[in-house]
């Protein structure tokens, strides 16, 4: 693989990740549990939005062939996608989707603030508008499972439930390959190691379920395959919502 | 008002030197209650039009679109907390509004009860829907009570660039194919009059306005301000190359205004009284979405209170 | 409007009505109470996709264009389609399933039954099959009304509720128009007056609430707009599911 | 068996001349525990193996596929059905199997544990899938449990049908568009090795096959089944245009058998200890169905209970 097509590559998978992430959490718009919730879901979802169109309009200019954001986000299947699975499943309750949350922006914060550092001058730039959106995510999650894990008997244990639901997702976020140990060798990388995030991760994620009275589900098998396109049933029927609209007009300016 | 004769000319004294009340003035319960009534009525059009706006997010033809979308609909929540807020301010909790509307002895905004069946509705709801709040709402941004002028100066303020992307949205899809163009005129026909009906009913059947005017907390009659609507309103489907579903709407030089086919008010009547295409869908939405999430409410509760004993505990 | 295309029209209405309900029922498989039931809602699916099938085959033809079964199917948008609004709901709990079956094969029973007679030789083929099938489903549902109707407590309270969930939809299936009066007028009748089902279809109903110990809903407002194309939000959502991937390889054969 | 040697001579009869054991012939209990193991897997698979499929119903991309489809998944429900009811035979209940199921104390087949990601994983299963499980079924209509052997003639008969399907579907596709093709090459390449996966462990590790054998409930060892499957499925990969992902496959003339690569074991133990792409999904998918089904079956079996306590009064 080019350098060039493993940039694309590894633009596509942070975009696919905000992508997908910001199509699930739309579906809670009007259907949060409090009118705070819609805007803040809907916030959350939004700056990811915005973080997947500069990333895919990235991964679009870096391959040369003239697909543009929505190019890539309406006309790729299913094989095609790039994201993690953590992002794809269903949202399941507000706890389920609070726990994914919490591990999702915890690890894209570690993410993009080493991004920021980034020898790729687009990947830093958007990395540090990025990390600022997600430091409120990160916020925003954690005073959740602080709420839910530290609330009620009923928010405990649904909490609990929804860590389970999540976490055997955990350990592909932060799987590295021989795309991102190409992108990350060298003194100038690219990209981010992402096994060095886990520790970070771990420490912050760890503090927030400590505090909640939460433990983190132990001995889960782990799901991947994301990166490679081996997805879970789950994505094919968001894409079928996401792009029918537009492949439906070919062509057509919106 | 507890009522001196003292403290109601004081109130009239400021309505009618187009002054503003605040939440500790004097003021006539009877105008208080009108507010109340007033304002939650807006809170609850802005909660329940997020629904038929909603359901394209998921598929929204451009990221771009999706973005713009998903930010329109997220400020429909937001003037919710801000006129929820506002109406607090009178003594009356978010909740107990809340329960009024789950419990149909509030309403919300008639036209939340047509559906969006294709793109081309979430265009036409941002033009005509957002541009007759517009109208209604601009003269209250100047109406009798403080906070609920200056929720409106806010609200509107977004609302006009929510009517601009709206118009912008349709002006895309009339200049696009042909498919798209029929889906714009489509739109349209549909939410035509629905919208012409949101300044409700003739004057001459309007109850309440005299009151509500000389309160300060209406300034135009429902007729003058239907006119005004259709008179912004018919030169912009000029210029999106589109016939708006009126053969009698014309330009009456004499009169200075458009004339126009009135809305079918009876319509207005059995949609406001329950027997709209979607009502039921609307409300049981809504109440689904409040009572899945009370689990969550009495966690954040048990959780506040929770804290609150443990810092007067460490105190 | 010629006789034409009233045909066609007519042709869609009926197989619009079945297609749409055997893509709700197939949303039943695999998750059926028990066994015996993901065999019946496959089996009543399968009827009720024959039928579009046929239907559709033949509106493609009388009109002329081109179009087959799959071109009608998968290449019409919301606002083309002409099912009545009760089949295009969501599925609910399997108490509204049932109501909207008992509602709709009764209506359909009555419907093939007469259509058999259609001086139009498909159509009244078409019927002579389905009526055979449709008295199937219509036993099918009643046996499933009267267990809930007069089973448990939680039953009859579920009963109760999905008839006050269809009943809404029900009027439409017996309005007459232009269309259908021009189709039904004269000697030899191509349609069948849908206002002359309303009677015979309470009497089948009615006796089957009686016994289950249930009572017509009253006093619900009447949704209608199918046969315009005024639809509900539902459809839109169920067509980019049925849609997705046709659309998504424009002219490919399967 | 209540274990008298006349009894076990007379079973042992029957089985060595390959008759029949019927369900009031005396059997060895632990032949009658197999067979219910090996029954009820048997089943389970057939009712889990309808959710990778059913996920395509709503998207089939033709109106004869989506026809074929729930056909296809239709019979599969009436194959569990049939083998329930033969699993009756040997005095044990639906539900009783089905709770062993639920509370992973029996299994299915591990195939079902993986994704069906494209349209053309509907064909693959259909080709690659049935026709493995055809190849371990078809000895079994000659096993000596007689409903048993009956059940599989039917189930035998219907999957060859949908084996034909499978691969006439991918045969649209390798004769369609190059996306067409290079979907159906995809699917092959993820459901080949799961495939071979099917027949087991290789025999030098499979346990209790030898008494299987004894008691003519298994007729073949699990290697020589792969291979035949191998040998009938390469021929028919070419016929398709397809590539077997297995560089070393390749025509033994020696042997008269394909050489080829053995699955990963590894992986297959995994998957069947629970640690497969879909297992915590088909379980949950299919409790959730159960239970959100209870109060239906607790209303059918109340309103038996009435009616037949009415017809007894009546009586």
């Amino acid at each position: 693989m080019s350098e060039q097509s493993q940039l694309v590559e590894y633009a596509l998978r942070l975009g696919d990740d905000a992508l997908v992430l910001a199509q699930r959490l739309g579906e809670w718009v009007a259907r949060a549990p409090e009118l705070e919730e819609d805007v803040a879901m809907a916030n959350v979802a939004l700056d990811l939005l915005g973080q997947a169109r500069a990333l895919l309009t990235y991964a679009g200019e870096v391959e040369g062939a003239g697909r543009d954001e929505d190019a890539l986000a309406y006309w790729r299947d299913d094989r095609d996608f790039r994201n993690a699975l953590l992002v794809e499943a269903p949202g399941g309750d507000f706890a389920v989707t609070t726990a994914r949350q919490l591990v999702f922006a915890a690890y894209q914060y570690e993410l993009y603030e080493r991004l920021r550092s980034s020898a790729d001058q687009t990947l830093a730039a958007i990395a540090g508008k990025a990390v600022k959106e997600v430091h409120y995510h990160r916020d925003h999650a954690t005073q959740w499972v602080l709420r839910l894990g530290d609330g009620t008997e009923e928010s405990h244990r649904r909490m609990r439930a929804g860590l389970d639901t999540v976490w055997p997702y955990v350990d592909e976020l932060f799987d590295a390959d021989d795309l991102t140990a190409a992108l990350s060798a060298g003194t100038a990388p690219i990209a981010v190691d992402p096994a060095e995030l886990r520790d970070p991760w771990q420490a912050y994620v760890g503090a927030v379920l400590a505090e909640a009275g939460l433990e983190p589900p132990d001995d889960v098998p782990a799901r991947r395959g994301g990166r490679q396109g081996l997805h879970t049933e789950h994505l094919g029927h968001l894409l079928a919502e996401l792009q029918h609209l537009h492949r439906s007009h070919p062509g057509a300016t919106w | 008002m507890a009522g001196t004769d003292e403290q109601e000319a004081a109130f009239y004294a400021i309505v009618d030197s187009d002054g503003r009340i605040e939440p500790r003035d004097a003021m006539p319960e009877a105008y208080r209650k009108t507010l109340i009534r007033q304002m939650a009525q807006h809170a609850h059009s802005e909660i329940i039009g997020m629904q038929p706006e909603g359901n394209w997010i998921s598929r929204a033809p451009s990221l771009r679109r999706k973005a713009i979308l998903l930010a329109k609909v997220q400020d429909e929540a937001g003037h919710g907390l801000y006129l929820y807020a506002a109406a607090e301010t009178l003594g009356v909790s978010r909740d107990h509004l809340l329960e009024l509307l789950h419990t149909h002895q509030q309403k919300y905004s008639s036209i939340f009860n047509y559906p969006t069946l294709t793109w081309a509705d979430v265009g036409a709801i941002g033009w005509l829907v957002d541009g007759a709040a517009i109208t209604n709402q601009v003269p209250l941004t100047r109406c009798s009570y403080g906070p609920y002028a200056r929720a409106m100066v806010r609200i509107c303020k977004e609302e006009s660039f929510h009517q601009r992307q709206g118009f912008e949205a349709l002006l895309t899809l009339t200049r696009g194919s042909a498919r798209q163009k029929a889906m714009a005129q489509d739109a349209l026909d549909r939410w035509w009059y629905p919208s012409l009906a949101m300044f409700g009913p003739p004057d001459r059947e309007s109850t309440h306005s005299d009151q509500s005017m000389r309160w300060g907390i209406k300034r135009f009659g429902n007729d003058e301000l239907r006119q005004r609507f259709v008179d912004m309103t018919a030169p912009q489907a000029d210029v999106l190359g589109l016939t708006i579903p009126d053969p009698d709407l014309r330009w009456n030089d004499e009169r200075g205004h458009y004339d126009f086919t009135q809305p079918d008010f009876d319509e207005l009547f059995r949609v406001i009284s329950g027997d709209g295409p979607c009502n039921r869908q609307r409300m049981e939405h809504r109440v689904a979405a409040h009572t899945e999430g009370a689990w969550v409410r009495e966690a954040a509760a048990a959780y506040a209170a929770k804290r609150a004993k443990r810092a007067e505990a460490a105190a």
